[in-house]
């Protein structure tokens, strides 16, 4: 469906590994760091699904919106998130970017138009509707993506969102990140139709199911359906197909639930090494660059978690603030 | 009808003409007008639709144009969330959610998001937005559409509560309401809405601060504390009681959360007979947390336990007999009141 | 799409009829009792939509289900609601259906399978499923059928039952009555891509817009559904294009926003009349006959008004009773 | 692990090896053998998904089968109407919420349908379901995943909501709750589901009557009432007041609405003096219902005002700190009963 003018040039697709590179080490520094027991937390992995948030990022501006669940840190880092007032969140520190009241799940940051990370399924796309109208009102020709979950494609909410953005014809892109499970519940098992693209139609908005893990096809359609948004041509729902590496929670057994073979082929195709691999074969970037490029991601993350560790923790007190504009009496 | 028209009228007329409607369509009007940054959305509520089931939003879309004022699908869940995205980024959408039952559709916007935003994010994004609903018992609409459940929202840090029992507090409110750089939920009392009971519009500067209640008639004998629709119950109550020979103080709260402590601890020290009504069911409402409040911080002044008036324990009935019986009226309050003061 | 088997014969369509006019009579009746002042009651008049629950009520038993709306009073009577129950409901009198505690938002009569009546837009639809699931596993071939209007398809109630209908292949029916309008809106401006029943690919289940004045597509389209569903097939979703002929609260100035020719000429294809003159003219009834079967409804309605406005109203102490199975203590 | 082989273990060791969520497990698997109506439903419930993501409900769907026993997609409206639907027609369905923030999203099945449609139908239908959800601070899931609402729904007419904080009160209100003929909230303390406290998983006939609550510890100076894990927190906190000579008498209400008036009472006339604590925020919270009736009918008779702890004005922060301070804990409530036995 996409046509040439969305094909990602060579530039593009360094773009995209570069941010691949970093979700990916950034995930796996999350995994480690949980497992050394330097840092406890409720993670949500998104290894796996790196060239999603990647290809749609390098069709993005900075100025333009995204809002995000739990399992999102790929969507935050791809559009931006600088690294140390993220793992200072991360850490519940006072330097985390939400002062450590939001934690893994709400963090936001909205110098990058990351506005809304929501641990409600499918609250993402009622919220996103709203910076999508208020670029409409303000005649900007911002963009407004909605990430959300193959699971989440089955809530109220999301429905409510799809409708209202066709009818409104709002600058919003609706990402189904469907990696075909959710929590431990197949894609099969509870969704009627056994695609979430083709329900876009209804709504008359167009949709489409892409290889979220292919970064050409999946930059086309992202690049299509950002210029159809600037042009005021409406809203479009992307169906991203993916796979999540590690469970639904880092540390649930995967195995209770997930055929081993499912996994495991997943796995050999993991889509940012076959990336990679593709950069170098088609001379778009040499292995040494490369391995220069992963080893200054390594050095930011190692900065940022150094960062975060020795970084205050919030006082109790600050319990009384950010609840109102007014600080709460003591 | 235009504020000028309908001050006119007032002026010749010798009853007042003018309604809790009125004053709401004019403070819309009037902010709209002042501030470009405001939005407004909900079903039915733009021109081509009526301006509202009722009217309150009439004019306000062919005023300031489509893209500001907005009909929608039936899609509470969107409706709210549209309003919170909006409010992100500079905007100040007031929302309509046409009856508080339907309330129970936009929870999760309502309390886990709005209300919720402006801490999780650090106080980094804030969502300055009104929830317009309406609600009330008196036209027999029965079980599912007239609740009154500010008790809930009470309840969750992060968001206001506010009902009007007059036009000027109407306008007030509802001005400080979207002035506010926090979510707030502004109850309307449905059957009242008609019920002309000023003779002038509020000025376009009349602003009634939220967290303030009114003492609408100050007594020394019993204080009543009330709000919406029982305020005005109450005050016909208050007078009642003022020909049997009790002074009555009565506090309209205006806000329910944050409500006034100062105002209620004041006369309840004065007076140290209390009475709260409200419409809501009497159980784990808003006077639970108020009589709790008094019982604790006037521990051993008081003349009198504090007497709580609510609706039943049921859901509101459709019957007319039921539907009167359910909720507190000025006989009751006015029994309430004589009972205190022996 | 409907196979001869599904064409109603004529017995068939003299009972659409039969149910028809009782409907259309019942409807004319409320409006007079409240404008004479005899009875003071919110109403939502269901004038114009009577082929609808009389075709679809044709191919249903009585031991069937239906969970309906506040404008809904078509349905519940279509489907054998008794007339002096449901008068003295409305009435508010102990003798109604719900002791007066319900009203006309609420009328429930279980021995005839009308189950549930909400006055909260899309609520009928999880609810419906509800009893569907209940047929399911008593190995009954019951059907459940869930009325809602046009402005209920994009409340996110509808959306989850419709897709929880089809996972679970539950013998749901979703009848959405499209009188093209809600409350003060119409259907184009809220509807994203102007169809409902286009949704339900969507979901993988059937969809279908029929004429729903239309007695014999609407009682194929029906019957097609219920065989369907008895056969343990799943839901399927009728679209059934209609109008409403006295606005959405009986009262409102519905000129203030629909357009008077639109009105009019739906009112001259007033579907009662006109399935009337098609009986005699194919010989199926005479005009005496139904003139007889008229009087004879007319009658039942005078009988069933005399006996409400003469019944006991309900006690403040009623208000004790039904909250819980044990009575709240005086 | 099957209930004898739990027994048996226990029998063997010294410490206690019970959990609660092994006896809401026994407690399910015993009534669906015992009632053929018994239904489940809810997200990744079944067998083939886990048996619920901690696996409360695991082994149902494999012992019981897939028509009465179903995992659904992520639609809680759909969830809990087909909950209702079921109910009206001679079924009992368990319905799980995952957790309690997520009855948002289905506040209107809930409170609109499931708690109204006896008293709107006149008694001709009822809806006896009993929704099971998680909730509870400590493991840092922050705002969205962790608020205690029973509030909210004790302020609702015909809808029941209890809270075991013990393996035994568990299995004895799950199985009561899954009898009653009106639908019940059955609150979960995630946190402390592995925790181990009893020997022996109760018998099947084992059941703990709704709206009764347990003193847990008799005493004549302060009286502790609280619920949950505030429950926990309070048995440590009155323990360590025995040490200091402060005898506490600690009532675990078990059942919030209709919450044991009777009992409370009692304890506090003998006492005079009462504390109060829940998680959920505290203003507008069940303490204040509580309170506000207790203060009215002892009236005079109270030796110290009744003092109230709970959840901060906030949200629930990430931070652990902060999520410390956010609920009350064993410290705390030993401080105000200090404080109060003064
Ligand atoms: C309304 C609501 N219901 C249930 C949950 C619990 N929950 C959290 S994640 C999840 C699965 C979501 O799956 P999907 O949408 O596919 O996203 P994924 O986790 O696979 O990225 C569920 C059920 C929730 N957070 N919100
Ligand atoms: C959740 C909810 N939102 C709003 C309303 C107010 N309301 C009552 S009827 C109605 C219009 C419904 O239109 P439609 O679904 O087409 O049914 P119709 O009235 O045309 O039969 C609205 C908005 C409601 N009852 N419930
Ligand atoms: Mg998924
Ligand atoms: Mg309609």
């Amino acid at each position: 469906m996409a046509t040439n003018q969305f094909i990602p040039d060579s530039a593009t697709l360094l773009d995209i590994y570069r941010r691949a590179a970093l979700l990916k080490a950034n995930d796996e520094r999350a995994r480690k760091v949980i497992v050394s027991g330097q840092l406890a937390m409720v993670y949500y992995p998104y290894r796996g699904q790196e060239i999603i948030p990647s290809a749609i990022s390098a069709a993005l501006r900075d100025d333009d919106y995204v809002c995000t669940i739990y399992r999102g840190i790929h969507d935050m880092l791809a559009k931006g998130f600088p690294l140390r007032p993220l793992w200072a969140e991360l850490a519940g520190r006072v330097t985390g970017s939400c002062k450590g009241k939001g934690g893994p799940m709400h963090l936001t940051y909205p110098p990058k138009g990351i506005m809304v990370t929501t641990g409600i399924v499918g609250s993402s796309a009622p919220i996103a509707n709203g910076l999508a109208w208020a670029a409409q009102v303000d005649k900007s020709d911002r963009v407004s993506v909605c990430n959300f979950g193959d699971g989440a494609a089955n809530i109220g909410a999301v429905h409510e969102a799809m409708n209202l953005a066709s009818v409104w014809k709002l600058p919003t892109i609706f990402v189904c990140q469907n990696n075909l499970y959710s929590e431990h519940t197949t894609f099969e098992k509870m969704t009627g139709g056994q695609n979430v693209s083709n329900r876009a139609a209804g709504y008359g908005m167009p949709g489409v199911r892409v290889n979220g893990n292919d970064p050409v096809e999946m930059y086309a359609a992202a690049a299509e359906a950002v210029a159809r948004a600037r042009a005021g041509e409406g809203p479009t729902l992307l169906e991203c197909m993916t796979f999540r590496f590690y469970g639904h929670i880092f540390g649930d057994d995967d195995a209770k639930y997930m055929p081993n073979e499912q996994k495991a082929k997943a796995m050999e195709n993991d889509p940012v090494p076959i990336l990679r691999a593709r950069l170098i074969s088609d001379g778009i970037a040499t292995d040494e660059e490369l391995a220069k490029l992963e080893a200054e991601i390594e050095e930011q993350i190692n900065d940022a978690v150094q960062f975060a560790l020795a970084s205050d923790w919030p006082v109790a007190d600050d319990l009384r603030f950010d609840v109102f504009e007014k600080e709460i009496a003591a | 009808m235009s504020d000028t028209e309908t001050q006119t009228i007032a002026k010749q007329s010798a009853r007042p003409t003018v309604t809790i409607l009125a004053a709401l369509n004019k403070a819309l009007h009037d902010a709209f007008a002042e501030d470009a940054k405001l939005l407004a959305l909900g079903e039915d509520l733009a021109d081509p639709e009526g301006g509202g089931i009722l009217g309150v939003t009439a004019g306000l879309s062919t005023t300031f144009g489509d893209d500001r004022v907005r009909s929608t699908p039936i899609s509470e869940q969107a409706i709210i969330g549209a309003a919170i995205g909006a409010s992100l980024v500079g905007y100040k959408p007031v929302a309509e959610i046409m009856l508080m039952n339907f309330t129970t559709v936009a929870m999760d916007m309502i309390v886990n998001h709005a209300a919720k935003l402006r801490f999780m994010s650090g106080g980094q994004t804030s969502v300055p937005i009104v929830i317009r609903t309406m609600t009330g018992s008196g036209f027999g609409s029965g079980g599912q559409h007239t609740d009154y459940l500010e008790a809930w929202f009470a309840h969750v840090a992060g968001i206001k509560v506010v009902a009007p029992s007059t036009p000027e507090d109407a306008y007030g409110l509802l001005r400080s309401a979207i002035e506010d750089a926090d979510p707030v939920i502004f109850i309307e009392n449905l059957p009242t809405y008609h019920n002309a009971t000023s003779f002038e519009l509020p000025d376009s500067s009349h602003r009634v601060p939220l967290g303030k209640a009114a003492v609408q008639r100050e007594g020394t004998d019993v204080t009543v504390i009330s709000y919406a629709r029982m305020a005005d119950e109450s005050r016909v109550a208050a007078a009642k009681a003022a020909e049997q020979g009790i002074s009555v103080e009565m506090i309209d709260l205006r806000t329910m959360a944050p409500w006034d402590r100062e105002t209620v601890l004041a006369s309840a020290t004065k007076t140290g007979r209390v009475v709260i009504v409200h419409e809501a069911v009497k159980e784990h409402g808003l006077g639970a947390e108020i009589a709790a409040v008094i019982s604790e911080e006037l521990f051993g002044k008081l003349k009198k336990p504090v007497k709580r008036l609510g609706g039943a324990f049921s859901a509101v009935p459709y019957s007319r007999p039921l539907e009167l019986a359910h909720a507190p009226d000025a006989e009751r309050i006015l029994q309430a009141i004589v009972d205190i003061a022996k």
